[in-house]
Formats: structure tokens, C-alpha cells, sequence
């Protein structure tokens, strides 16, 4: 059976049965019991389950998510939700030098089976410290998944997964993505994690995104078809692990990339898919890959200024003629 | 370490006189008639500001969150009544109230919530970040624990510039969960840091009250922790707060180092505009708390200071302000979108 | 919420049986025979093992930082007399002595200072990284701080799936300076969790000392702050922390909820060997200081208790027992490179 | 006058010439007041200018750093020293929400001018949470300079101009360099952040490297000229502002890349510079440009294994000899 549901029903819907399956998986964070989540991603869930499984806690990032470090180490699940992207700088220490390292550390007497999840981005005029994309941050903390759905049936799909798997995932969501609506079937099959999809065939170029920016790229591709361009939107679904064999072997095809997120392109992870595409792909290559994101200031308040500066369907748009020569490259 | 035992050579902040110890005096009498009369000014424009840009948002005429300190007035004005010009106010995410009472020019803080090129930031903060350093309004921080950090910085700033000022941080009560509240307040105390920190108890951290957040829900009781005053005040009686702030001013203006001080007061919105309030307190729990009106409380406490008719006065003179404020915004020009890739690195 | 109103289901934690309420019972006498051999074969142990591996890391046969507990026997011995086997402990950069007492096998814990493939990680560890969940030493983090939240997430995790298990955390006087102290205290005080927080105020974090890091230096009085006991203990005395933490873990375990101990000790060696000392105490403080020795106020204690003779034997044994771990380590293949590979994402 | 100096020396000079010509600098961190800084970085530094602007703080990184900001907006120099690379990870909301964003969210009213002085890197077998290389993430985060000296020399040259810039600079130490000696003119000119130098002139292919890096380059360098293989040696200085010409100047005649760092290569900062030379120099290059990063595992305490894992000279020449088709590529 087939139902349409919005993506945040999705999250709602996924962290729901990991609690109805699994007694040792519970949920921690701010406003998500009695209130059921800023952005109603836990509604309902704590009447279901009962406070303790779905626990409100103060202010406290740090300890926050060493805590579920701990429980996890344990034996227990933890789902822990940090509100703002933004804020898992007040917790990077239990995230980086514990949740991603314990295993590891123990000679594999340890394991931290935790879903970490956050939602960030712009499109809501948050403001700079509300409004960041850092998922790029964690590819290069080894011992974390990184884990970036973009349709509903992704979201129930990857969080299976996550929630199964033996280390710890940092699962993000997009924030403008909550309300856009997709189908999923009862019940969603697990996707492993690693595991890209193409959203859309094409001939002429490969556009790589995650999350929002597949929509965008989607949107790009219909822009460029009228401009008798033919993209092929690849959808990574997991940066780590990385799907490098889809790439490459959409770039065996197309011959170009076009590298799009909405996190600030330097320093993304983009640079980390081009680097690899480069190494093992080269004589694939027409053109050289290009990269869409967004420019290195901080996401401002003003919706004027905003637009100059976040990578969207424009800009992927614009990376695709000048990786095809169509126009000449300019960062 | 403090700036009489200091042997650093003054530094004056940028754009800011420096002042030596022998400036170091008494706060002014409260009751001046001129300050009573600011003092209700200020309170009453918080309140008209927050009620006039409010209703601008529901009207869909401004965007971004929108964090009301309506009935939170007697904090905001009360502090900051008892500083001086340059004493410096770091802020939350809660801020309209904190900007205006240090003074910040309505209009400018309009443009900015409307995002225009005529706001404090040129529309790149907004609503949550509001920042004034010519009035010494030096950031609202919407990191919860981030205003105790800033103002923990600016006070070690006039300790080792041996400059007689004072850093006031405004924080929530759900600030006090967050480790870095503590840090900051060992580190003021160790180091008898010119700072107060003044906690907004306003009885909820978005849907969490403070009997959720901790056992012990006396906030000011922590200080003890740390070997420094903790103070608990009546944050709806202006003149209350104004002396608790004042003898914390006067005493980390001296050398004596910071003092945490409590506000009991309520917030009388949701916690930003479009909060599902319903979710956890009843209306009738609001209402209640309403009754005991910041302003009201002015009124009685210098209904024989001030002659009849001259508070309507301000009234009216203010809601003309506010208003003025929100045209100049709105006929401001939208920034230059080129201004967006400045400013950065 | 703690396991008396938990509707979770029990879910055993890896390798360890879970215990109903039923087994909650008081704690073993501590002056049973058997247990007054035990607590002086451990705290004797320790002292040996820091005293050789000291050596052997100045002879340059291991390499790495080198944290020694050398002096604080009784703290770590005393607490974890005090824990069942499925109890667990987590610890710091200073955790030899942590280790040895919560039962850890020598050989395994010299392998890994090693760097040997028989060592508990591998070799991946070394000594701030030692881990035997078998004995549930659950680890060291020597991020300070970092031993508070591991240890409050396994009493949560104790707590939800309701096992009367008790998780202790052994933190430095250092980690009181680090907000994630404060928060995660709190944490288990407004959850009931069944924890420990065990400070050993050894004097110093480094070269620091505890009245340079906060005005108030009695770090057990932070626990008011949270609406927790706090306690203080001689940390010389074994049985005083023994009955001290005895106290606590019964408490966390029946529902009471956290203990904040402090245990005044002090570190007998340089923070870390190559320590430069002399730049920050004197030679005679530390002479002074080991006049006090827990090896000593044990024997003093017991001297009527336990047959001359005894102790001399105990003393043989684990002479043999360190020599034969440390040869063991020696004798231990190195890792195969290949599997500095393995077991990360 | 020509000295011969240690780096961990050069260091400790740098701050005592900041400290003394200008009011507004002063010192945070742990142990480097009487102690002298646990690697000697300010050894005697508190004698000379009193504990009030050399000041031993507990341990508190995120107040520390945020107390940095704080200071610094009110027209302060905050020096702020992060003993351990790791540690950043306790501070970084402090560096990246404020001190990186204050300038820009403020419209330019509020300046952040400090240095966080830390030192990272693997070598002393500390384990994985005191041996890490996370410039990486810094240059993701707008508003922050990253600069990494490799020489005496440097040190002096690239603080000077970090201590006197208007923005924060994250000033990152190889702790592997401390002993290293080089030598200093008197006094040792400011060197501007973004520029560059050349270590090694060659023919054949373009070794990048920062810091302990640089020296494996040229070690390499030396091994791969017996082989008969010219290299170039690039030494960054700074990762922001980056030197892309420098790059491309010398792709234009060696027409070969190797990025070398010791950080992880996944998600490192070398592939921001592989994407740049892709994106702006694709015709010169000859073959695909690699790089020579770090395993994706935490550092690990035997020597054995953290030989196994981290990149070395070792791993630099073979890259270059997969770089110039010597032998064939292989991660
Ligand atoms: C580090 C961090 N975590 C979480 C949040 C989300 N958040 C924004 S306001 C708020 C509640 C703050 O309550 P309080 O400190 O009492 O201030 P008030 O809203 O009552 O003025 C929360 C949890 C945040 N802004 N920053
Ligand atoms: C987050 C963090 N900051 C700084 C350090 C450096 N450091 C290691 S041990 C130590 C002192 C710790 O003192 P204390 O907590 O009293 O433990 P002790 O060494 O006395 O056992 C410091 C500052 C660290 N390991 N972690
Ligand atoms: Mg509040
Ligand atoms: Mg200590």
C-alpha cells in the first residue's frame, strides 16, 4: 500500500518504529516530548512510548550527547536530536572524540550505535547561527556515518539502517524539506548505507547532490532542458560511506560533474567527491568538475542578501553550462 | 586578578573614552523626576514595540523568528538604568527589550528586523542579533550560554585596560543547564571580573519550566558554587531591579568582582511568535501572571511622584516613535545584495 | 525518571547478566578476611605497578605519556570495593590505578602500555585509553570532563532498562573548571540516575591548584547547587571511601539518584613523568604529603586485625605477578600493521 | 644579524614581541603562566609581563575561547592557546558561531582580531584524542584565517601579521616541529597571509604541503631525485587565505600535483585545493592531481600502527610516482 506523507511524518514515522521495535532505542533532546519537536519531527511520540523513552532534557549539547555516548556504549540506542545544526558545535567533543572514536580506541571492545539526529540550512531567515550546512565537518572525523536523505521514503528507508548499524550516524535533515511531500510503501524497505540513486537520467552532464540540493539540481535539469541540455541527477543518500562506483559510472556516459551542495564550498565536501572522481576517473573526464555551493560568508539575515550567496537551483544551473563550455567559468 | 592590582597600561576601547578609577562614583539617584519619566519611557516603548512589530508579523509585513520580551520590561530597563554610557549588554536570542533599554535607536533596530539596508547589522543579523556598539549594546547571542562568554570577554577587557566599566550578560534561566554558564561564572570569579549576569527567570525555557531543568530551580543559589553573591529580585518591579543591578554595578565597578542576579519575572507570549503554547500551559496561567504588569507596578509605585497626565504624555509621544521607527523601515532600502559577500574572510 | 517508575523492558548490556530489584542488598562487610587481603593485594598492586612501569618508562622500554596514580591507591580501591562486578567505572588520563582496581588483568593493561596486540585495545589505546568491559571499566577519557558523561549515559542506560546497576565516574579536581561537569550532574541529579561521581582532589590539575581554578576550593559543596549530597572524604583512608562510596552506589542503586565525592588526596608524583615539578611545588611539600601513605594508614588500621606476616606475603606475590605481567608484555608480538585499519568508518 | 633558533623558540618570541609592543595583547590558556607552557611555547613570558597578560585559566575551553571573542570586540589581542588540537572540539562554538561570524552578522560593527594558538599532529603516541589534525574544518568556516607555519622563520613572520590582522587566525602547530631549528633575521619581517613559498624548485611534478608537511616534501623530494624524478616544493603557509597562483604557476611547467597532508585525506583540506586546480587549471594539469592524506582511522598508539595509518614521506613519493604514471595508482 502505497501513502503520501510529508517528510518530517517521515522522521516522525521513523523514529516511531525504531521505538515500537527496539527497547533499547530512546530519544533525547529539547521540546521534543510533551511539545513533540520544534518542527513536530517527535509529536505524539512520547505519549506513545512514555517520557523516559522520549526524554526532554535542559540545555546541554555537550554532556547531551556524551551521554547518549555512554548509554550506547552500554548497550542501549540512542537517538539523540540536536535542534539547530548550528548547535552541534556545543557538542563536537562527544561527537568527535568519543561517539567516532570509542571503538576504535577500545581495540573493538566498545561500540557507540547512535543516531545523532539534526536538522540545519537556510530558507527560514535564522539568521548566521542558525542557518549552517556542516555535515562536511564530519567526513573527516573517521568512525561516523553521515547519512543526508532527501524524500520521505529516503528519511524511513536510511534511518532503518541507521538505527541497525554498530556505530554511531550523524542523520541530516534538511529544514526547508519538512513540508514537501513524497510515498512510501508499508513498510519501507532499508537502504544500506553507501548507497546512492540516480533521481533522473541524462546524457550530457552529472549533477551530484544530497538532501535539498537534489531537489534543486532536479529543478536545474528541467531549466537546462529547455536549453537542450540532458543532466543526470545522481542522489549520494550517504557521504559516508561515499557511492563513488555510481558516479563514476554515470560519468562513464556524460563525461561531466557538477558537484552541488548547500554547504559554503570551501572546504565542502564536494572537494572530497571531485578529489576522488579526479583520481579515479580522470580519463572520464571532458571538462573539469565543478563544484555548486554556496559562497564563504556566513547565511545573513535579509532574504536579498541570502540569495546572493546560497547555492541553489541557479547556480547549479550556471556550474552545468560552464562545465559544458556553454559559459565560461567563474567562481 | 583586578585593575587595582592590574599593571597594564590603559587601552581605550574603540570609539569609547576611557575613564581612570577616580571616576569610579555612586549610581544616580533613581528618583530623579527625569529618570523615573526615562525609565517609563523605555519600559513603555519595549512593550509598544514589541505589541506594533508583533502585529507587523502576523501581518506577514516582516519575516524570521520573532522572540517578544513583552512583560519582561522592569529587567531590561532596570539594569540598564543602573549603567552608565559605556558599560556594555550582551544579549539572547530574546533582545528587543535589552537593546532598547540600553538605548539603541528604535529605528535602526526596525530596519533591521525588517532586514533592511538601514538596520544595525545592514540586514544581516536580524531579529537575533542585534548589535549597537556606539550604545554599548555590544550582541545578542541566540547560542544559549553565549552572552555569559561575550561578557565574561568585555569585563576582562576593562579589567586589563583598567578601564572603570562594567559588562552586564542577560541570559534566560535555560542558560544555566549549559556548562559554559558555569565556566563563565568561575572565570568572572576567579578573576573578580567587572561583570554581572543577570538571569531572566521568566519561569520557561521554550515549553520547560525550571523544576524540569534542575532540582534545585533557586538560580541564584549557584553563585554560591562559585564563592560570589547570588541575588534573587523581583523582575516585574522596576526600582527593585534597578538597585540589586546597581549595587552589582557599583560593586564589580570597584573591583569586587560579579554578581549573579535572578530576575523572577514571565513571559507573556509564546516563546517566539507561532509557539504552540496550548502545548504545555493553560491561558489561564498567563492571564494570571498578567495581571502583575510591569508597567501597572510603575504606575502605583509613583502615582504621587509624577503628575497626572504626564505619563499619557509619553505614551503618546512613544507609540508616535514606534511607529516613526516602522516607516523609516519600511521605506528603507532592501541591502545591496553585493554587501552579502562582504564582511568575511 | 528512575527504574522504579520505568516501563521499559530489561535489556541485559552485552556480556553482562541482568540483576532485579530483588538483588539490591546492602553492602559486604568490609572487614571480612578476605576482602581486608583483597583491598591491600589491589592497593599494593597499584603501587607496585606504577612503581616498575615508572621504571621501565625511564629506561625508555615504553613509550607514550605516563600518568602515574601513585599515592591515590585508596581512592580507587576503596570506591570500586564498594561495586559489584557489573557495576562499571569509567576514568581519566590518570587511570592505572582505576583499572587494577576494578579488577582488570595486569598482564593485558602492561601489553597495552606496550603497545602489544595482547594488549586490552590492541594496541590502538595505550595508556590514557585503557578498556575492559569484561571487568566493566567502561574506560578513560582524558578529555577532561569526558569521564562524567560516559558515565552519566551508562547509568542512564542502567536506568532505562532497569538494572540495578550503578556506573561511577572517577574525574580529576581539574574537570570541576569544565562546563560538561556541571551539566552532566546535573543531568543525573534531575533524572535519578544511578550514578557516582567520584572527584580526587589530588591537589593539582598539572601545576594548578584547586584555589587557583575557583574561589570556592571545596569541590563537594557544588553538589547543593544541583539538589545532590555532596561529600567529602579522606582520600587516604580506604575504608572512608570505601563506606563513603558504599553510601553512595546504594543510594544511586535503590532509586536515590547521583553523589558528587570528593576525595582529598594527593598526587605523589609529577602530573605526567617528565613533569617539570620543581616549577611549581617543592620537593619537601611532596616529602611531607607521602608521610601519609594509604599503604601505611592500611597497615595501621588492620595491624590487629590481620596475622603479622600477611601483608609481607601479599606484598611477594604481586611483586611476581607485575614482573610477570611486565614480561609478558615484553614477550607480546607487536600489533599486525594491517589492523590500523580496522574498526573505523 | 643572522640567529639559529628553535620553532618551539620562535614561537615563544613571537608572542614576547606581540606582547611587548602592543598594550592590547595578552595570553589564556593552561599551564603557560609560571609553568611556561607544557611545550615551553611561553616559557618565562609570565615573569616578564605578569600573570595579568599571560594568565593560566582553568580548564574551560569554550569560555576561554569565548572570553577571547569577548575581549577582542571590546579591543583587546587575545591570544588564546588550545594546548591540544583535540581540545578544539570543547571550543568550538566559541570559535565558530562567534569569533568567525561576529564581524559579518554585525555589519562590521564588531571586529574579533585574536590568535588561537594550538599545536596538533601525531608523533609523541598520546592515542587518538591528543593526536589529531583538524585544520580542515576551519577552512569550511567563513571569517576565520588558517595559517601553519613550517619554519623558525615563519613562525615569526606569520604571527606578526596574525596578532596585527582584524580577524581571528587559527595559528596551527606541528608539536613534531617544536625541536626543529631553523634560522631568523633581526627582526623578522611580517609575511602576509596567502602568499606562498617555493621550497624546492623542479621540473617535474608539485608537491603542496603546510607544516610538518612541507619537510616530508622535500625528504621525498630528495628520495624520488635518485629515482631521477624532479619535485617542487610548495609550502602554503596559509590554507586562508589560500595562494592558488603559486600553485598554478608551478603546475604551468611541472603540469603534476601531490597535495600532502598529515590530516585525514577524507574530507581534507586537500581537496578544496585539488577542486580549485581542477576547476581553474584542468589544462595544465597532465595527469590526475592526488593526494597524500592520512588513513580514515583515528591515530592509534603503537608505533607500529600509527605508521600504518598516517601520512608520511613515504606515502608522499609513492603518490608522486602515481602521480607521473611510475607506478599505478592505488588509495
Ligand atoms: C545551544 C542552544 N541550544 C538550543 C537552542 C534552542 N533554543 C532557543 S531558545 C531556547 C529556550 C531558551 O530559554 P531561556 O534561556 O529561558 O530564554 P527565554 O526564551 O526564556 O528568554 C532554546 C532551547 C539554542 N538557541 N541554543
Ligand atoms: C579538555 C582538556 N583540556 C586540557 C587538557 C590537558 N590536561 C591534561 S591533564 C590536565 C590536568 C588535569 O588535572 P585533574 O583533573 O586534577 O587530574 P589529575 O591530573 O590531577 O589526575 C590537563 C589540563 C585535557 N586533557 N583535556
Ligand atoms: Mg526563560
Ligand atoms: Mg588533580
Amino acid at each position: 500500500m502505497i501513502r503520501e506523507i510529508t517528510f518530517v511524518e517521515a522522521v516522525r514515522e521513523a523514529q516511531a518504529e525504531a521505538l515500537s521495535s527496539d527497547d533499547r532505542v530512546f530519544i533525547m533532546g529539547q521540546e521534543l516530548g510533551e511539545y513533540g519537536g520544534v518542527f513536530r519531527a517527535t509529536e505524539g511520540l512520547a505519549e506513545r512510548f512514555g517520557a523516559h523513552r522520549v526524554r526532554d532534557m535542559p540545555i546541554a549539547e555537550q554532556s547531551m550527547l556524551g551521554a547518549g555516548v555512554g548509554a550506547a556504549v552500554m548497550g542501549m540506542r540512542p537517538i539523540v536530536e540536536v535542534m539547530f545544526m548550528d548547535f552541534i558545535a556545543c557538542g563536537m567533543d562527544a561527537i568527535v572524540n568519543h561517539a567516532a572514536k570509542v571503538r576504535y580506541m577500545s581495540g573493538d571492545q566498545m561500540r557507540a550505535p547512535m543516531v545523532i539526529r539534526t536538522q540545519g540550512g537556510s530558507g527560514t531567515h535564522h539568521g548566521s547561527q542558525h542557518s549552517q550546512t556542516l555535515e562536511s565537518w564530519f567526513l573527516h572525523v573517521p568512525g561516523l556515518a553521515v547519512v543526508a536523505p532527501s524524500t520521505p521514503s529516503d528519511v524511513k528507508g536510511l534511518f532503518k539502517t541507521s538505527i541497525q548499524v554498530d556505530h554511531p550516524v550523524l542523520f541530516v535533515e534538511h529544514r526547508a524539506l519538512y513540508r514537501t511531500r513524497g510515498t512510501v510503501s508499508d513498510p519501507v524497505a532499508p537502504i544500506p548505507l553507501g548507497k546512492g540513486a540516480i533521481r533522473r537520467r541524462g546524457e550530457d552532464v552529472t549533477v551530484v547532490g544530497i538532501g535539498k540540493s537534489v531537489g534543486q539540481a532536479l529543478v536545474a535539469a528541467r531549466l537546462l532542458e529547455e536549453e537542450g541540455v540532458s543532466v543526470e541527477v545522481i542522489d549520494l543518500r550517504t557521504l559516508v560511506p561515499l557511492d563513488l562506483d555510481l558516479v563514476l559510472k554515470s560519468l562513464a556516459h556524460t563525461h561531466h560533474l557538477v558537484v552541488a551542495h548547500e554547504a559554503v564550498e570551501r572546504g565542502g565536501w564536494a572537494g572530497e567527491l571531485v578529489s576522488r572522481v579526479v583520481a579515479e576517473g580522470f580519463d572520464e573526464l571532458d571538462a573539469p568538475p565543478l563544484r555548486a555551493g554556496s559562497k564563504p560568508v556566513p547565511v545573513p539575515f535579509a532574504k536579498e542578501l541570502e540569495a546572493e550567496m546560497i547555492a541553489d537551483e541557479r547556480l547549479i544551473a550556471e556550474r552545468v553550462r560552464q562545465a559544458l563550455g556553454i559559459v565560461e567559468y567563474a567562481r | 586578578m583586578n585593575h587595582r592590582t592590574s599593571t597594564a597600561q590603559t587601552v581605550p576601547a574603540p570609539g569609547l573614552s576611557d575613564q581612570d578609577a577616580s571616576s569610579r562614583g555612586a549610581a544616580p539617584d533613581v528618583r530623579s523626576d527625569a529618570e523615573l519619566r526615562e525609565i517609563f519611557r523605555l519600559m513603555y516603548t519595549i512593550r509598544r514595540f514589541e505589541v506594533t512589530l508583533e502585529r507587523a508579523h502576523l501581518e506577514g509585513d516582516l519575516y524570521g523568528p520573532f522572540h517578544s520580551s513583552m512583560g519582561q520590561e522592569a529587567v531590561s530597563v532596570g539594569v540598564c538604568a543602573a549603567l552608565r554610557l559605556d558599560d556594555v549588554v550582551t544579549s539572547t536570542h530574546r533582545g528587543h527589550g535589552h537593546a532598547i533599554a540600553k538605548g539603541a535607536d528604535l529605528g535602526r533596530i526596525c530596519a533591521e528586523l525588517w532586514g533592511r539596508s538601514t538596520g544595525y547589522c545592514r540586514g544581516k543579523g536580524g531579529s537575533m542579533h542585534i548589535v549597537s556598539m556606539d550604545h554599548g549594546f555590544v550582541g545578542q547571542s541566540p547560542i544559549i550560554g553565549g552572552s555569559g562568554m561575550l561578557a565574561t570577554g568585555a569585563a576582562l577587557a576593562f579589567d586589563l585596560s583598567r578601564e572603570a566599566r562594567v559588562a552586564v550578560a542577560f541570559m534566560g534561566d535555560g542558560a544555566v543547564g549549559q556548562g559554559v554558564f558555569h565556566e563563565t561564572l568561575n572565570l568572572a570569579a576567579i578573576w573578580k571580573l567587572p561583570a554581572v549576569f543577570v538571569v531572566e527567570n521568566n519561569g520557561y525555557a521554550h515549553s520547560f519550566r525550571a523544576e524540569q531543568m534542575q532540582l534545585n530551580p533557586d538560580i541564584a543559589t549557584r553563585a554560591a558554587g562559585f564563592g560570589i553573591p547570588g541575588v534573587v529580585v523581583d523582575g516585574i518591579d522596576v526600582f527593585a531591579v534597578r538597585e540589586a543591578a546597581g549595587a552589582a554595578a557599583d560593586r564589580a565597578r570597584t573591583g569586587g568582582g560579579p554578581t549573579l542576579i535572578e530576575a523572577k519575572c514571565y513571559r507573556w507570549r509564546g516563546h517566539n511568535l507561532g509557539d504552540a503554547e496550548h502545548l504545555y500551559r493553560a491561558r489561564q496561567e498567563v492571564q494570571e501572571a498578567r495581571r502583575d504588569d510591569p508597567l501597572d507596578r510603575f504606575r502605583a509605585a509613583t502615582s504621587d511622584l509624577i503628575p497626572p497626565g504626564v505619563l499619557e504624555e509619553i505614551e503618546k509621544r512613544v507609540a508616535a516613535e514606534v511607529d516613526g521607527a516602522v516607516r523609516f523601515a519600511r521605506q528603507s532600502p532592501p541591502p545591496d545584495p553585493r554587501t552579502a559577500l562582504e564582511g568575511s574572510l
